[in-house]
């Protein structure tokens, strides 16, 4: 399981993967194809590898900035702070687990939510943030998600989630776990007014977070190489007893099954959403321009498709 | 029926009893007052061990063998079940059962999460472990109770949805995500009862009930201790420590507001007198029931809405 | 494709299986186990073999006596007959293949319906008969089925539909296709009036009976070994060049595949269709009574559930 | 574009003009005489030849290769299609395709399906005979159109659902059944196009339309002529008769009320223009729109329902 690493010991610190705002480094090297690449030029590129296409993880405040027109983004989330209702002890407690998590974050929850504009259309968008307890769900998580649902619902907004998450947070057991179907009857009724709720699958998404919510997209958009699935591989690996195959449990190999519509490139998240949004909505074709990508994008997966 | 592990000193000292029975029948002597002297001593150690339950121990009450499978309540409880197969799209999972019955006469749609009662039934039911075409199985039933009118009830008992390479291929994440939202949309009466083993998101598939129910020794859990003590002490042998922690009993969740009622079982478990324990669990099926008659299909949907969006505990800043 | 020996030729006496009213011989012989049946006791039997539970085909009047209470039989169908749209010629006409048909069955069409009661509910029961062309659907075939619902939905009456067919009748080209799409239309408003829909699927149901009402009963219950399919064996080999295995599309299988409720004995269809249409019709537990089965039942492919 | 066998006297033709003109050119002798004599005797044999096409001619043609495919006529009718993958079950079958796109800026859903351009794309098409998957991919679609109350536009261009053993374990014969019965209950104007082969259940499947149009040269049939040939002169060869009795071009069908209109094809079918084709089909496709616009949620239910409840010819007794 992904949480694996999360609850086992103090998260390790993933030097690659994360930027602060302000970087100590002028290069990092990408994990995928080992180039050197410029941080600022990675940065702009929203954390895409120039050179590879490899997704590095992006922090949640970027990733709204480069999906929403500027300066329209206005937070609603982080009202609510979570408890220890389990009382819950491992090799430390719960509370001073979720003091890391604020430190590090400066959050208060795995979620980062609120209205905007994209393109010109009303949306509230949903992030995830794995660096908040590997994005865990716990009642905080769930609480926001469905305020930011019932938000979209309350003001006629198109509803984007990006989830990125190891699913159920175990410290708060079985509430972690209702959460999945308090969100799903959030989505009911954002359904029931016709608005469109679309999910961006981030690595990774699994467990609860993958088996609600983010699997029940009107359209569900995986981010390349994205790793996605109920199960984590290593519970898979030990329940079957063989390796899995290489892709097993990706957005490409989601795809192929017939469970995404479609992979998409971060860079072209702007304009696809518009453009999937507006005609969901029935309203005319916002004008919307991406980033320009320089570079060799990864493979596609399907034959025929473009890659957009 | 084999003894749990904490149930040993019982068993032992209910043998240490009978041969002495034995041997005071047979050689005459007469052995009444030692006799007396450990049946109450007998009775104690019963009630210390039953009244006193851990966590961990409840877990192996829920799992025990011989305790009521959803096909044998459903043998007890209802009548009339006519089972009915497939998921109208992949295969039929014996893991799920599902099909029209009867609740003292009144028609309903059940849908049970079955573990087997042997090795073989077991491999066949695959421990209870439902690949997504059981989940799709349960959805069309679903949508067969809201069609018809008739009430839901869903017997839930399962370590989890099988985590295995088939069930992801086929996309087991879609389809418990699916199955939440079917219940999410359903206007008709849905009970669901947690009867033994509530496993994670292959529980909560089917137990997106109006009311949730759960026997007294059953347990519902995020994930099982095994896999928490795995993760956390990197032993799954510290099983009993991590189900302390996830305060995943009747009563821990019924505090939560995750179930609704516990209903009563036997000393010593439903599989001690399956009929007594059954005739609880109808009951307070048939009272429940009962209340929700008065909702209308609006009243239904909502009341089941505002029950799961008050789960949770969080603070306000 | 079953229909195949309807069209390319006369269609071959089959002895064994079709049984006239006045029986000419008092002896049949199973062509599965062999037995020397003796025919009042087939007859009694439902047509079902008392040694080995195989089921022959059985002329619809007598499989309509053995479901509806005695007496309460109205048939409907028979106000139709059929025309000759395309002048249809190949190695003889449409028309003179249709006489034949008539002549053979008394009956103007592959269908035979009315309303009646069983054990004291409302129904509306329409078999097809394999007889008649092969139980084929022509515009006359398709009518009769869409009045039949009709007729149940006016009358607020359970539907009860036997199928029996090669498919859709070429003779009758693209008419015979859109016949699929009439009787589905009729069946969503039977649907709206919350009436219970069943269908038996008796040997065979291919082709675009199989493709349509039949395969979407609310309950579909097939008879024992009974061919069912899209497309048909002959078909199937030729594109996937090799030879299909034991068993493939019949009932057991596509139990097993997750398409077919129940497999159910013939002997049993009376009492289950009841005690099912009581129940979707939330109607309290009909009293009614199966025919008693004598003979050791054909084994259960199901790993736990009792054959009915 | 190699040329079918009906109009290679055409194309020897054309070819014998072609190196009479560079004869003459390269020679230095008029043949201007010559040439305008054969050219108008070609402009003869081509309208003989397409103007009186057999029926068997026209299936030829509706399966030329180079005649546009469903995903060439998006690409020229409408914009910014952006495919959507997926039957949220099994798998994505490339032999239907479909998402959303935009016709003159309305949105609409897209449903297609997809024969390939050459034979690798052919392999991956299937040659555009759908699994399961794609029919439940295809109800997905419609679903989405619902919701969003988009109109529908579904280009059916199949030899027929795929007749293979997979096929048939998944089901072939429920999921036409059920994608027929999904667009009984669309309550969004639906518009289906024959654009080339129109085969059997596999095409009905997508193409229950409160309109159903049809290209000129397109056919629409319940069992292929080559079947029906094998069946009845159990020769394949005898495909020309069985087209001939099978009635299956756009003008029997628009006298049988299967279809509402035949949209008009340049001489010798669409390949041979696709450009002014392809407007046509839009104009058709734009006025057709326009009308059904005029209806509410529920009499595009209806008008669906009757225009089906009419199709059939027969005697009342
Ligand atoms: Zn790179
Ligand atoms: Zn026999």
């Amino acid at each position: 399981m992904t949480l694996e690493r999360f609850f086992r010991r103090r998260p390790p610190q993933q030097k690659e993967n994360t930027v602060n705002d302000d970087l100590p480094d002028l290069w990092s090297k990408c994990p995928k194809c080992n180039a050197q690449v410029y941080n600022k030029e990675l940065e702009q590129n929203l954390r895409v590898c120039p050179k590879c296409g490899y997704h590095h993880r992006i922090p949640v405040k970027r990733r709204v900035e480069g999906l929403l027109d500027a300066g329209t983004f206005q937070v609603t989330s982080g009202r609510v702070k979570a408890k220890d209702p389990l009382e819950f002890v491992d090799t430390d407690t719960y509370v001073a687990k979720l003091e890391r998590a604020r430190k590090k974050t400066g959050r208060e929850s795995a979620v980062y939510a609120g209205r905007g504009s994209l393109a010109g259309l009303p949306v509230v968008v949903c992030v995830m943030d794995f660096e908040f307890a590997g994005g865990s769900m716990g009642s905080t998580e769930g609480e926001e998600i469905t305020r930011a649902i019932e938000l979209a619902t309350k003001e006629d907004r198109a509803m984007i989630l990006v989830t990125a998450s190891g699913g159920a947070r175990m410290m708060e057991g079985a509430l972690s776990l209702m959460q999945m179907a308090k969100t799903t009857f959030a989505l009911e009724q954002l359904a029931n007014k016709g608005l469109p709720y679309i999910t961006v699958l981030a690595d990774p998404t699994t467990g609860g977070v993958a088996a609600s919510f983010a699997a029940i997209g009107d359209i569900v958009i995986g981010e390349p190489d994205a790793l996605i699935g109920f199960a984590g591989q290593r519970v898979i690996e030990q329940t079957v007893r063989q390796s899995l195959p290489d892709g097993f449990q990706r957005s490409e190999f989601y795809e192929k099954k017939g469970f995404i519509d479609m992979v998409v490139d971060r860079r072209h998240h702007r304009e696809t959403l518009a453009n999937l949004i507006a005609a969901l909505r029935n309203q005319p074709k916002p004008e919307v321009t991406a980033l320009e990508i320089k570079v060799p994008e990864p493979p596609r997966t399907g034959i025929f498709g473009r890659r957009k | 029926m084999p003894a749990l592990e904490f149930e040993k000193p019982i068993v032992d000292l209910e043998t240490r009893i009978d041969e002495l029975k034995t041997y005071g029948s047979s050689s005459n002597v007469d052995m009444s007052e030692e006799l007396a002297l450990l049946e109450k001593r007998l009775e104690r150690l019963r009630s210390e061990t039953y009244e006193k339950l851990t966590r961990w121990q409840r877990v192996q009450l829920a799992r025990a063998p011989g305790r009521p499978t959803a096909m044998d309540i459903i043998g007890r409880i209802f009548t009339d079940f006519q089972e009915l197969h497939g998921d109208r799209a992949y295969g039929e999972d014996a893991a799920i059962v599902g099909g029209l019955a009867r609740l003292e006469g009144q028609a309903v749609v059940l849908i049970g999460q079955q573990k087997g009662r042997d090795t073989k039934e077991n491999i066949a039911r695959n421990f209870g472990m439902a690949h997504p075409e059981g989940f799709r199985k349960a959805m069309r039933l679903m949508d067969m109770a809201d069609k018809f009118g008739l009430p839901l009830i869903t017997l839930v008992d399962t370590p989890g949805a099988y985590p295995g390479i088939a069930a992801e291929e086929r996309g087991q994440a879609w389809l418990i995500a699916q199955s939440i939202q079917k219940m999410t949309r359903l206007r008709i009466p849905v009970i669901s009862v947690i009867i033994g083993e509530g496993g994670s998101g292959g529980a909560l598939a089917v137990a997106v009930g109006n009311r949730v129910l759960i026997l007294e020794n059953a347990v519902y859990s995020v994930i099982s201790p095994e896999s928490c003590a795995a993760i956390v002490w990197r032993d799954a042998k510290e099983a009993a420590k991590a189900a302390e922690a996830l305060r995943l009993t009747a009563r821990d969740l019924e505090q939560f507001g995750i179930v609704d009622e516990v209903i009563p079982e036997p000393k010593g478990g439903a599989h001690n007198d399956p009929v007594g324990s059954s005739e609880e669990l109808k009951k307070a099926l048939l009272h429940n029931l009962e209340q929700l008659r008065m909702l209308d299909k609006d009243a239904l949907l909502d009341s089941r809405a505002e029950r799961f969006r008050r789960l949770g505990v969080f603070e306000e800043i």
